[in-house]
């Protein structure tokens, strides 16, 4: 099959959804005359004119909210965050706007939006420009928040969120952005709320998405190596709402878990997918729930601190180890 | 028919006229049909808002209900300038825009009680009124929040090419709201056809406007914007009725969004729980007698001989019958059943809710 | 001891900190002339004057970043959100700016602020006025987030946040600022991180804060009575960093827990309570933690959608006799 | 000395004169000594990001890293007029503010370089500089809001009822956002010592200032919040001195902040990373050729005398060699112990982290 990039796995899915419906646009700061800051919306301009690709002023607010009044009017917008660091300024427009209207309304409104745009670290980017705010979404009912890890995801992913009636938040790993990987020529659909199965395994169960993922493979790829641990590798691709099944099937089987996520702990998606594992599978739990996270500081900019901030393929070895019982 | 204690505390003062030449010119555009059917309109919002505060003191309604008197004339005018395919939004002081809009008196009275045949089922209540048959967009509470969505909403219409404008109205306490500055700066570069109601009531809650803007001249808080502003009397429903028909045809025709700077004033409290301990009596008798926007209207149909006093009388009954009739129908509709919690939050949820 | 009201006490706790530190203030929404929306800061302007209670436009970004940029100037101040559904407006300013400023500068800067006021639901509000936001700001580091319980913690907990030399968020509970209860005369201090122990058991530890710990409190109440069943009740109190100490004694005691909350459920305080339990007490734990919360959809406003809504009290015997493995 | 290619593409071009009779009263105000120092730190500047900008490609610097140079006189005047208690505060291009307010250009260069030594022992990075003790109070990352923040230290000045003004430093790019527009309308309600610095670069990222603004002439961008503003040619030292300094006059003798409207260019692309296809070569040549604030003041400099063209050689040389130093110091300095991860995220805190 042939191999592309992260970024244009995206480009195509976007494309292709605007081809398909005439009401799909794309808004935000930058995606026209530069591209995309991260090249995402790359030749859009050029094969949709400025009609439907638009660059806007800084004003993540505004333009989500204009994003949301389209969507109630029936467009389908998909409003482009920068990063989604800068989605903060517009959380009240998601949370309290977006998120809401469906049920204040009572099925009146509809708000059929993406805001997707790049997440998480991006490489000594400092504290402001480096943070995996995925729990300020995942933790607001009217939301759903998608999050791959693969290019043949991202497009998928991407064509579903947008055809989604409801207020999809869709957050990209800013350093996957140039990963390489099989997408097929034909379309697919990846489906709202389906995990993945990165790799089989009946020791322990690793959960984790978008660009922590990267570090779990790692890390199951060297307890394989290093202790002959064999783990089921899930990705949950989408945390709100995530596959219950897939993951108790696999904690049904393993025993033991870790959860990798590349945010801070408290009061976040892992700790959530966590205590749901803790609390319903409580009866096939031979360990506790071993969690890997980025330590619970703002991000450091120096290029050795940031390192030892995220969670890496040796701390989740490690954790991997704890939870199967492993003299670490 | 005895004088209403809400509209006028005493007898003998003269109201302010309304602008002749403005009503003479809107009469011979409407009909006099039109123009009683403004004041039925107008005399209903101030029934169902008195009924309304009365069902809040008996619990029939809770929260926070705000109530829309003395303010008919901008919701009633400027919706009498909408189109057909214009799109409504505004805030949490929404009665008086919902049945400006043609919403039933029983189905918004319902949503004030909480009730299933409200206009959301419930789950909305006072500040949340929609009926997106007819456009009623809402119904916000976030401060200053609608604006945006405002201008989506004008976006979609430019985007489909749709010969329509967007209103939106929002409180003189919103307008120093990032947001609005943020929607506003994109409708004048994008010349969306955006019609910015600001109802200056002079008041945001317990706040005078002048304690917090840098100008009492709110026409000018589009000026950074290069947006086309002006002030209207809001308590002429002549004059609210033109500024927003121009408004319209500036924003269809020439991509002109607008800011209308429109000075009106609210009779009671801020919402049912405050006592308005931050104006005098007498403020809010001065405006009762002098510029109460129903009183007016009147004062000049009758001077024109369109209506007589006794038709006047009538539609008072009239109105004040269809309001007794919704706060009958609220009162003896069900809540909602326990199911509908859990629906709505999604059109489709591949999960438990929980 | 005098009784005095929750918001009363939240008065005395600013009226004494403004008295005893000229740099304490309080800026905000309807605070200065109207004396507070809730009436927290009844004659404060009387008392202290316009240069030290100051009303705001409507304008919480704004504000909230006017208070962070003079606490960095050395200032000590109060910011009153109305209520935390509009603070959300001014997550960007506490998060990427409040937060992370001292570490950002490497200890150059302090940010001594308290940003507080109503939180949760309110009554009959519905969905953009009645939200438990907890979790927004307990997720970032560099924060503490304080939610007192009782008219005595508020003020001891207030006047603890004010003197704090970092940023506090201090939730008060809409509904309970009617609250009556006993209040010392004499200064007292509640330490940030320390949770009360509000009844003593050896059955279930039942953890709770703010006005989900009236619910707890009820609902112990009801199993006391109907089962026999005797609760250790804890009220956290702090929520950021919570009493990691008291709820491990307790559980090694109890080894059965319920964690209850008014909030949403997902990636929450107290999914985040509940996993630190399930992990490090995992030994202890005879039973998986139970929650109780909001249920995860916005809040209606008819009053039987939003009590349904709402934790109560046979929800959270129920969820103890579930932990104690009683037959519902 | 040959003419650095940064300052000029072409030799025979003419530069804009310095507005004559402002350089004269600024030298009469000032000295000449005070001037050689302004250039000084301007050849610093420009020095400064040349290295910068190399040792990004040696990648000894990373991330986000925004060079100031072309935008020197901003910075370099608009300090100048400063008091010692003023606050100083902007955004994330802000080597050239922080070298123009007197740090170190070791610990500048340590920072960015991710070092211990560094102004925030290599946790800011380049984007988040900081000198508290020089009221520097930095390097912000999220695109206006620094702004609510300098006007914060404004109000603490005015709480304080001290003599002193804060510079509060922005682009083009970020006039639109909704809390600048929050803070102006406070900082005008509430007269607060705030100076406004707009940075027009003439583009925000790749977004030239006239796609997003409703208008160019971003004087107009604080008319909704009646503050002073006025247009001030950025590439003329003395001019930006001038505004800034009356600028500050009227913020603590008159109580009212101001709006400049700076009109600068910055020569290389928005961050390391960006080629800037959005603008042509020959744009950015006529700047330099004509714009050049070091070539203009120095043509200025030599003109009226005051050091000679070997001076001038001097200082470049001096100036190189200063940061040259810098990059020495910073790249033999350590990186930050591991322990540091944890340190200051609270000043005192009762858990552990984590
Ligand atoms: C963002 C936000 N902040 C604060 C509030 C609380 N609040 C509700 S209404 C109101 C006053 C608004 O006044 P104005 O805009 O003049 O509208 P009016 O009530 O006079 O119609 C305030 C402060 C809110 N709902 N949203
Ligand atoms: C809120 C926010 N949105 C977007 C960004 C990404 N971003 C960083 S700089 C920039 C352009 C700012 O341009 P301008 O204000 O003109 O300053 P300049 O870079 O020209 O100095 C953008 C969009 C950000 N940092 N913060
Ligand atoms: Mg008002
Ligand atoms: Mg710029």
């Amino acid at each position: 099959m042939r191999e592309i990039a992260f970024r244009q796995a995206l480009n195509e899915a976007l494309a292709e959804e605007m081809k398909r419906d005439e009401d799909v646009f794309l808004i935000g700061e930058e995606v026209a005359e530069y591209n995309g800051a991260y090249k995402v919306s790359k030749g859009l301009l050029d094969e949709f004119g400025a009609r439907r690709v638009i660059d806007t002023p800084i004003t993540e607010a505004g333009f989500a909210g204009i994003g949301i009044g389209a969507a109630m009017a029936g467009l389908r917008p998909v409003v482009e965050m920068m990063t989604f660091n800068f989605a903060i300024l517009a959380l009240d427009q998601i949370i309290n706007h977006a998120a809401k209207a469906r049920y204040m309304s009572d099925g009146q409104l509809s708000v059929p939006l993406v805001v997707r745009g790049a997440g998480g670290a991006g490489g000594s980017l400092a504290a402001q420009h480096s943070q995996s705010l995925e729990a300020q979404y995942a933790h607001a009912p009217g939301l759903k928040v998608m999050m791959p890890a693969t290019p043949k995801d991202a497009k998928g992913m991407l064509k579903t969120a947008i055809r989604d009636p409801d207020p999809v938040i869709f957050i990209e790993s800013e350093v996957l952005y140039g990963l390489n990987g099989e997408v097929p020529e034909e379309e697919y659909l990846i489906p709202v709320g389906k995990a993945d199965k990165k790799r089989e395994g009946d020791d322990c169960t690793v959960i984790s998405w978008s660009r922590a993922l990267h570090f779990a493979i790692q890390g199951a790829d060297k307890v394989a190596e290093d202790d002959g641990v064999e783990v089921d590798l899930i990705d949950l691709r989408t945390v709100r709402p995530f596959d219950r099944d897939m993951v108790a099937e696999s904690v049904k089987r393993t025993n033991r878990v870790v959860v990798v996520e590349e945010g801070w702990p408290f009061a976040s998606v892992g700790a959530s997918i966590s205590e749901w594992v803790s609390r319903e599978l409580f009866d096939w739990l031979d360990a506790p729930v071993e969690r890997v996270h980025q330590r619970d500081v703002p991000m450091p900019y120096a290029f050795n601190l940031e390192t030892a901030s995220l969670p890496s393929a040796d701390r989740i070895a490690d954790a991997i180890r704890r939870a199967c019982y492993i003299e670490v | 028919m005895a004088k209403n204690e809400n509209e006028s505390s005493e007898d003998h003062v003269e109201p302010e006229e309304l602008d002749a030449e403005c009503a003479a010119q809107v009469r011979e555009e409407l009909g006099d049909d039109a123009i009683v059917e403004m004041l039925r309109k107008m005399v209903l919002i101030r029934r169902f808002e008195e009924h309304a505060g009365r069902s809040y003191q008996r619990r029939k309604i809770r929260g926070f209900c705000h109530l829309y008197s003395g303010q008919e004339a901008v919701a009633v005018g400027s919706l009498k300038a909408a189109g057909d395919d214009d799109y409504i939004i505004g805030h949490y002081r929404d009665h008086g825009h919902a049945l400006a809009a043609g919403m039933e008196p029983n189905v918004v009275m319902a949503e004030l009680f909480g009730k299933a045949p409200g206009c959301a089922g419930g789950k909305g209540g006072s500040m949340h009124l929609y009926d997106v048959e007819r456009n009623f967009m809402g119904g916000w509470g976030i401060v200053g929040g609608q604006i945006p969505l405002g201008a989506g909403l004008a976006f979609a219409l430019n985007y489909r090419g749709d010969e329509a404008a967007c209103l939106a109205y929002l409180g003189d306490g919103a307008i120093h709201q990032g947001v609005v500055h943020e929607a506003l700066n994109m409708a004048s570069l994008w010349e969306l056809p955006l019609v910015t109601i600001v109802e200056n009531n002079q008041y945001a809650m317990g706040t005078a406007v002048e304690r917090v803007s840098s100008t009492t001249a709110l026409e000018k808080k589009a000026d950074s914007h290069q947006i086309y502003s002006e002030v209207v009397d809001g308590q002429d429903l002549f004059q609210v009725y033109d500024a927003v028909r121009r408004a319209r045809k500036r924003a269809i025709e020439d991509d002109e969004p607008s800011w209308l700077h429109v000075q009106t004033y609210r009779y009671y409290g801020h919402s049912m729980t405050d006592p308005a301990p931050y104006r005098g009596k007498d403020e809010v008798n001065q405006q009762r007698d002098l510029r109460d926007p129903i009183v007016r209207l009147r004062e000049w149909i009758i001077a024109e001989d369109i209506v007589t006093q006794d038709e006047i009388d009538a539609i008072d009954d009239e109105m004040e019958a269809l309001v007794k009739e919704s706060i009958e129908f609220a009162d003896s509709s069900d809540f909602p059943d326990l199911s509908e919690l859990t629906t709505n939050v999604y059109i489709d949820w591949p999960a438990e809710i929980d």
